[in-house]
Formats: structure tokens, C-alpha cells, sequence
């Protein structure tokens, strides 16, 4: 299936979780956020929330601002 | 030292002085600077982990959360939606309920979107967040906010990174009259040490800066200039300084003095 | 620290602020405030003694000549030869060859007479004393003055006593760029802390005040605020301040916000 | 003799030393600087500099000021 | 002549000064300062008519509308709905569909309540009214105002009445930069004829005031003066100023003077 | 008109603005612009005629000496010699006693040299001529050029030729306060019309301009705004503008508005 | 009947026009803008717009203001 | 014989006059000053006003200035 994130498309494992992806991205869950179709996922909820074709996911950070 | 403590919707913070993390030269600069600028609150941006390149969680590597409070923003959002999602994923990504409330109207001057920027407190304030709004110096506005429950009001004093220093005192002053029950805080426009501590004498509660340190040629030089400064201007404030005059008053006795006769 | 190094003469003193000892509510909070604005130079007035109350050595019992440096006045001189018979008598009655030379030409505003101020700077540098002038911010008259053998020029910031701060930055910033050999140490008409600053990054070596300090609600606590101000300004100018820019710059990255699609 | 003493007129005794006039006055010599008709007197010179009718005599000292 | 000419919604009035009729010292005087002034429109508030008080049109009785145009104002509005009422009864009492529209947000500075203008203008403009929002120098207000179908954008100098002059050059100028397509009439806290000519120079359309002729010692004279100024504003803002510069530029030849050898 | 006319050493004329004839792009614009700007009295310097080119007595052919009043100046003289050799060339040259007497003390700021300057007013007044010196903002200079038999003292605004316009608007009020027996014109550093407006609200009886007319993109247009900003601000001084507050006044009457209930 | 003219009650003929109630107040109808119960009144409907007992009526006219 | 006019060296006629030299220049006199040696020369004074050799001669004339 294809989700679309950060903006960019790409495949993914179907039914694929929020951690599953993270993984595959070598990400550490422990410093992100993340949002799918606009929602936040709460960090607990990462291992059981399932990814659907063309799901919007948004994977944030903290970086350095003002 | 009460001079120095900010309290922000009941949490101390020892430091009037709140500093951004962004365009440091390099971490080691930033992590020097921050030191010497004694804040216990810094600012950061949410952004989009970059794919490409793995890893790169630079800025929590250079900060330990444990010893300085993280205040994220939503910099780069232009209406309240984008700026609401940004402040929820910045709770989750964070520890903290505190947001930095940027709500941008205009790309060239970063001045803000008032009425996006009220429309955003409203929402964020019901879901139980801590907001600190970045705002313009409309005294109307302020008010709006502070009755919106946001959590102090942060005014500019010039536009983000110009260095300008206070535009107008007026205006500045009137919020700082009228917003008495929660922190008024100068957020943006600050270029050196003096622009600090005016604004401290002003009465502000605390001052938030980030190219003026960052940006100087020294920002670890600058960064204690501006611990200083503001520290100085707070003094100064409830020192109580002399009135203006328009003519001298002598400092030495006027009688005594030798004269030919 | 360098930062807080000010030499006169060849001289290195541990302070780049010299305060004054005239208007205090009492010799206590005066020794406190000098306590707290860190001076290492202080100035003191020549008076005849008043032979109708016995005593009243006050100053000299509040303040130790072996601590701080005194640095004697000739406030009250309204020309060249009062000026300079007060400067030989403060001589006489102290320890050294310090004299900060004032001969005033207006008694509303006490501007000096700069073609009187430079008469007595002449005789009195050939007689040995280290000569630092009160002047106004004329480039003409500092360059003659440091001609003369002057060891400092102190150009005023505004009218002494006033609290008005640098009243014309452009002239004073003339005479810094000009004046390079000799310190240039700011001498009246600073208000409050961030006066003190302004003066500081314009890149003065110094600044002199009394009224600013003694004139406060609390002096002690605007003392230790002038002292903070002073090395934040000093600071500040080391660390070389961000440009001004007329538009903002974002201090949070450009890329990777949320954004509604 | 009549000396003028800091602009007052003062009787003093003929042939008075500076010193002899600073004692009378219960001045401390160590803390003041004395002039006597525009020229100073150094300190090591008070016992020894005598004064003369009508001289105008300054004695002067520090007191706070800026 | 071009330099005079004020163009609002499509129609010419030939001064770009336009001056209210309130708190003159007599009918008199005001007739006769609205004539010193040259201006081709004034303002007019909407008040009930005083029942006990019988006649009393004194207003349409010292101005003749034939001569100027009439701009009624909403002043004294708390909130977008009385401010629309008020304009729907000026449209009725007057002749012409123009709206000075005021929503004031606080007593004390009367300064607009940006979010109830918006709303505002955006109703009567649909109405079709020629409105004229009396606004704040925030620059993403100015261009919704103008995005709402405002056929003017009116800033403040400063609080209405108080003759402080252009509080924060930089916003107007913000302001004047980007709203390019309708006027920009500076309204409110011109205090003398310099401050009209400051803001013309910044190549503000026109001037509003009221306070600073009406509120003058002599408003006849002070009625010249403003007319005066803001003809020379506008021709300098033409004519092109040289540029500042921080040293001097010898306006006579360098060579060929006299010099001792 | 009263408000016109600017009387030096007992004589009339019928501007307060005084302009030079120094770098305008030709004679033709020169002599437009003169005449756009309604003086009555024009500088000229005194040079060494050229001898390679034959004639070129422009500044002679482009004036008419019997409507504007030739003051020549002795622009380029570094010390009282050299100007006093000058002022009697110009004498001999001209028609009248009258001088613009420049003994400049510094060659980037042209900023005079008060001591050479209180020289040569004391030889030239002896010598019978109307002595107008070109000076700075020193008020006690400014007082012996007046005891010394000046004619009126020039004190400037700013460097020469800078367009930096009142540098220091506290000296020059002192010295309006203080000289009021003899006129005092502003000479040196107006920009643009409201600086010139700026300066005769303060009181000044007169203002004297080269550069800020001749150097502007359209000499002839700024040359008329020159003459309307000095009218407008000689009349807004003689008309007693409102006082300055930090609030607002409102200019509508506060009652009787259409309010909901 | 009782009509609230800018915010005082008075007592009013029974089906009064405005135009009647403009008369009984001596107001040049020329110069004045009318509103009953917050919406405006075209100036040609004054002789046939009736009132009705509790009308609130506002009637405005120009004076000095900036 | 030499004279140093406008601070140039120049030959000139023995015992020319002020006007002499003017003319030589092609100067109309009626819109210069002449000094002679440091003393300005009256006007008309020119044709009497003889010159010496190495005397220095200014001719000056108003110019545009400010």
C-alpha cells in the first residue's frame, strides 16, 4: 500500500503500525510526534494504531528555532 | 532572588531571559551560549523528521530537558489550524503543556495574524495548554488574549531577527500598564545588550530573543551580555530612577567653592 | 577580566564606571552604593571647610582612599584660573595628580566653557596633573583637548544631573571614532541602566556618574544595576551586535512546518 | 592682625603660622589643603609659613560630589 | 495641481487634508479654519438629536455641504453592530454612501478593535458604502482591510487627540509599502504642522486630524500651517531628498579658497 | 506677512529661508529653484577666479544681486586668519558688510572650530561688518558670538551638507531659549521639508540650506516644499499647538451615540 | 402610547407617523436620520410609517466631530 | 619682473598696475577682489596701484557655495 509521508509517497507493508513505520525509517519514537490524517497518535498507541492505503502521516521533531 | 524569577501560570523559572535554539553556528556554540545566558526556558521548532537523513536529533542532543525547560513553538504556521495542529504534535513530541503560540500574517515582517493568533488561544487554551502568544504591541489585542487565558502575552518589540530594538515605547507601555495578572513577555527584535534592559525598565516580566544572540559575531560573549542586561534593567526598574529634566542640577555642593573675587 | 579594565594614564583600574559621592541620603547608603557599583574610582568635590561646624570630615570617614582612587573635581568653576587653583588645592589635600577638570560656562544647564576647559587643561598638564575634562560633545574641541596632553576626554551624554541619556548619538559617535589614543569615559546625563549601556556598546571606555545612582528610590540597588549595565554594554560591544534590518528574519527553519495541504 | 579666613574676617594672632591658624580652627592638617593669597601652602611648609595682616587665607577639603 | 489631489473611490477632492469639525472653540472659528485649511472634506460624528435643546442643527448651519464633502464617522462604537447602525442612519441623514468607520476597542487610547472593523467593513461594504476604516498600524489588518473592499486604509500616528505624532515610522511605512492600489490617510495624533509633512513625506495620500487645528491656540493659523505642511510633505516626497549621510559634504568648492602659506 | 519676514542687523527681508548657490546641476535649475523658494538672501563663496578659463562669472550672470541679497561665506577656511582675509575679499567683491563667517574645525565633519570662530567674529565685527557665524550647538559659544556683536548666530542641525536634520533638539531649544535679542538662523543639515518645519516650531527665526534643495532629484519642487515647510512651521509656532499626551482625547462628543442596550 | 425616543419613554399619540412624532418635536425632518427598533427609515416613509406602543425610536442627526 | 598670482608664478610687466594685471587676464574688474600681500587692494585703487616684483596677488570672485 502507499501512505503519503512527510509529503512524500511511499510504500509500506499493509497494515503496517505507526511503530512499524518509525522502524523502517530509523526513528526513534521516544523524540517524535506523530500525526496521521490530521489527528495526533499518542506515543502508547504506536504499536496497535494500523496505517490504511494513503494515509497522511506527518513524523515531527524538535529542531532548533526562536 | 526575586529579581530574577519568572513565574509563568504558577511554575518559577529562575531567569527573566528565555533564548531560541535556532542559527547557532554550531551546537557547541549554542550549548556555551545558552550556559552563559543563564535561561532556564529555551524555545524550539516542530519540524518534520527529515527522511533522508537518518538520525539528526541534534537539538535534543545538544539540550537536556532536564535542566532547561523546552518551550515549543509553531513558527512557520500562517492561520490558526496549521498552528493548532503543530502545538498538539509539539505536546506530544514534548513534555510539557507550554506553547509558543505563532500564528504568522505576513511573510515579509512576520508580524502576526491577530485574529488567527485569538482564534488559536481560544482552542489551545480549552485543551488545557499552557499558551504564551507571540503578538503584535495592539494593546486591544493583548487584552483579548490575556482574557482568551493565555498564559503571559509576548509583544514585540520589533520584527523577528531585525534587531531593532523597541519601535514604540507607547504602545509597549500601555500593555505593560494594562496586563497586570499574567507575564508580559518582549518577544522579537532585541539587538544587543541596551534593547534588553529597556525593556526591562519598562516593567516587562521577562524578554525571549534568539538571532540576537545567535546572529552576534560572539554569541557566547552576547549571550552573558544579555543575562546582564536584563538582570541590570530589572534592577533598574525597581530601583526607581531619577526623573528626566531638561536643565542640570549639580551633583557637588552649589557654596564653598573657590572664586576669585 | 580585560572587559573591565579601564586604564587612565597608564593606570589600570578594575572598573570601567566611576561613580560620584555628592546627594547621597546618607554616608551609609553611600558606601553601599559604591560598595555595589563595583567603582574603583571615585570623585570627590573641593569645598572650604565651614569653620562653623567643627568636624565634618564625612567623606573621607565614609570612603577609603586606599580601597577606591579618588579623583577629585573642580564642579563649581566658572573659568579657567578658579579651575585651576582648585585643581592645585585638590592636589595638595590628596594623593595623587588626578583632576577631573570642569569650568563651566552656563549655571542652568552647567555646560562647559570649552575655550576655558582648554586654557586650564594646558597649564595644568604642564604642572603634572593627569587631567581628565568635562566636555561637551564637540569632535573639535576633544581633539584639542587630547592635543593638549589630556589623559581622557569625558564628553557628556546630556546635561549633568538631567537623566536624559546620550542625547546625540551621532556626535558622541564621531568622537569615539576619532579619539582612540586615550580613553573617552562618558560623563554626565545617564538616567538609568540601559543609558549606561547604550554608552558602553557606542564603545566608550567608561562612563561617570553620580545623580543617576545617588538620585535613585533605592541607590544601592540602581549602584549594582549601573554596574550590570556597564559590563553588559562593554560585552555587548566585544561581542558585535547583529546588523539592523528594516524586515524579519525567521529564527525557526523555513522547511519541514505542517502545513494544511 | 586681621586674616580673611575661607572669605571671613578673622582676628589672629601677629605672626600666626598656618598651622597655629589650623589649630584655633580645630582643623585636622592631614585632611585639608591651604592657600594663602592664590598660591598653595604645601603641608610640610604649615609650621613653618607665618602670615601677615589682611592675608586671604582658604582652607578647603574633599566633600561628596560628582 | 497633481501634488494636491486625493483620489477615493474614483472621485477627486483637491486636498489631501481632510479635517474634522469637533471641539472648536465657536462655529466661527471653525468655518474659518476649515476654509484656512483648503480642505475638500470633513468629518461629522452621528449623535441623537438633543430633545431639549430645540434646533440646534448648528453643524450643517457653519458648514455648507455643497462646498465640502461630508464624511460621517461611527466614533463612540464599541462593536461592529452599532458601528453599522450608525453608518446606515449617516447614509440616511447625509448624501452620500462615504463611512469614516470607527470600532474603537479601548476607552483610554481609543484605539481600534481590529477584529469588530474587519467585520464591519466587510458588512457595509456589501452595503455599499465607501468605507474609510480608522485602523491601527498593523500591517496584516491594513490588507484585509483593503481585501475586505475598504476604499482607504487609515492608520494612527498615534492615540486620537494626543499630537504625539508618528509614533512607529517603521509600521507606517510597512504599511505604506504594501498597500499600494487605494490611499493610505494617516488619521489621528498629528499634533503641528511638521508631523503632517513627516507623514506626507513617507508618501502617506493624505491626512485626517481634527484635534490638532481645533485644540490649537490660534486653529486658524494652525489651520494654515497644516495645509501648508502637507503641500510640502508632498512635493518633497515628489521631489526626491537627498540622502542621509553620517559625515559632512562641502556645499562650496573645495578649491580655490584663501590660505595663509 | 509677519510670519515672512526675517530681520538681520536692522534690515528686512522677506524670507526666513536662506538658500546657496553651491552644486546645483546647472545655472538654469539654480536660478529656478531660487526663485521657487522665495529667498531673499543667497549664499555665495569666495574663490580664486580661474585663470585657464576666461570668464565664467556664472553665479553673477545667474543672480541678479538687486532682488536676492548676495551673503558671501568663507566655506574652506580652517582657521580665524584666513577667514577674516576672506571676509574682506568678499567685502571688497560685494556690495555690503554683510558674512557668513565659517572657521571650520574638522575636514570630515566640517564642524566649526568655536575658538577660531569667536576670533574672527571679534576682528570682523570691529571691522564693521554684519557678522553671521556659522556654529555649532553649544549654547555658551553661542552667547559670546552674541556678546561678541554677531548679527545673528547660525548654529546647525546637523553635519553640512548631511540631511541628518536636528541632531539634538535639547541644545538647540536651549540656545532659542537663551538668544533672543538677535535672530537665530539654523544653518547646515536639513534633509527634506519637515525637517525645516521641525526646526522653525522650535522657534528658529530663519534657516539656511545649500545641499538638501540643490542635491534633491527635483530641485525646483523641493526648493517650493522648502518654502511652504517654513511657512507652515514659522505659522504653527506662532499658533500654539495642542500639548502632547500619552492618551487619547476624543475629538466627537462622547455622548448621545447609538450604542445597544 | 409609550415610544422610547433616544432612550427616554414619552407618550405619543396612538398610531403616530414618525413624521408626527418629528412635528411634535419640532425637528427639521431635512436634517435627520430615523430608526425604529434598530432599522433605518427611508426619509420618503416618514409620513406613512406608523408607530406602535414600546417603538424604540432613534433620531440622529450631524454634529461636530472629528 | 615675477608676481605669484592665485598662487601661480607669472611674468608681468615692470610697474603694472592692479588693473594692468587684470586686463592681461581678460577680469572685468567691477566682479573680482584684489589682495596684494595679504591686504585687499580698493577697487578703485586698480589703476593707481602699482606692483613690485615677487609680490603676491589673490583675484577673487563669488561662485556658487552654500
Amino acid at each position: 500500500m502507499t501512505v503519503f509521508l512527510n509529503g512524500q509517497e511511499r510504500e509500506a507493508p499493509d497494515g503496517v503500525t505507526v511503530l512499524g513505520l518509525l522502524e523502517t525509517m530509523d526513528v526513534r519514537p521516544g523524540r517524535v510526534a506523530v500525526e496521521v490524517n490530521g489527528a495526533v497518535v499518542r506515543r502508547a498507541d504506536y504499536p496497535r494504531r494500523g496505517l490504511a492505503d494513503r494515509d497522511r502521516v506527518e513524523v515531527v521533531h524538535f529542531v532548533g528555532g526562536g | 532572588m526575586k529579581s530574577d524569577t519568572l513565574i509563568i501560570a504558577g511554575r518559577s523559572y529562575s531567569s527573566r531571559l528565555i533564548v531560541g535554539t535556532g542559527k547557532y553556528p554550531n551546537p557547541d556554540i549554542m550549548r556555551r551560549a545558552i550556559e552563559a545566558s543563564g535561561a532556564a526556558m529555551v524555545t524550539v521548532a516542530v519540524r518534520r523528521v527529515d527522511l533522508s537523513r537518518r538520525g539528526g536529533d541534534a537539538i535534543l542532543d545538544a539540550i537536556d530537558p532536564k535542566t532547561v525547560t523546552l518551550l515549543p513553538n509553531t513558527a512557520g504556521c500562517y492561520n490558526a489550524e496549521d498552528a493548532i495542529r503543530t502545538a498538539r504534535l509539539a505536546r506530544e513530541a514534548g513534555l510539557s503543556d507550554l506553547i509558543k503560540l505563532e500564528v504568522i500574517g505576513d511573510e515579509k515582517t512576520l508580524f502576526p495574524d491577530t485574529e488567527g493568533l485569538l482564534q488559536a488561544t481560544r482552542v489551545l487554551v480549552k485543551e488545557g495548554f499552557v499558551v504564551l502568544p507571540y503578538t503584535n504591541d495592539d494593546l486591544v489585542v493583548a487584552r483579548r488574549l490575556r482574557d482568551a487565558g493565555a498564559a503571559a502575552v509576548m509583544p514585540l518589540a520589533a520584527p523577528i531577527g531585525s534587531g531593532l530594538g523597541v519601535q514604540n515605547p507607547a504602545t509597549l507601555r500601555l500593555i505593560l500598564e494594562e496586563i497586570r495578572d499574567i507575564p508580559v513577555i518582549v518577544d522579537a527584535g532585541v539587538g544587543t545588550a541596551s534593547d534588553a534592559a529597556v525593556v526591562m525598565e519598562m516593567g516587562a516580566d521577562g524578554v525571549l530573543m534568539n538571532t540576537g544572540i545567535a546572529g552576534a559575531s560572539d554569541p557566547v560573549k552576547m549571550a552573558r551580555a544579555m543575562r546582564l542586561a536584563i538582570e541590570a534593567g530589572r534592577l533598574a526598574y525597581e530601583a526607581g530612577r531619577i526623573p528626566r529634566k531638561p536643565y542640570a542640577t549639580a551633583s557637588s555642593p552649589i557654596d564653598g567653592s573657590i572664586r576669585r573675587e
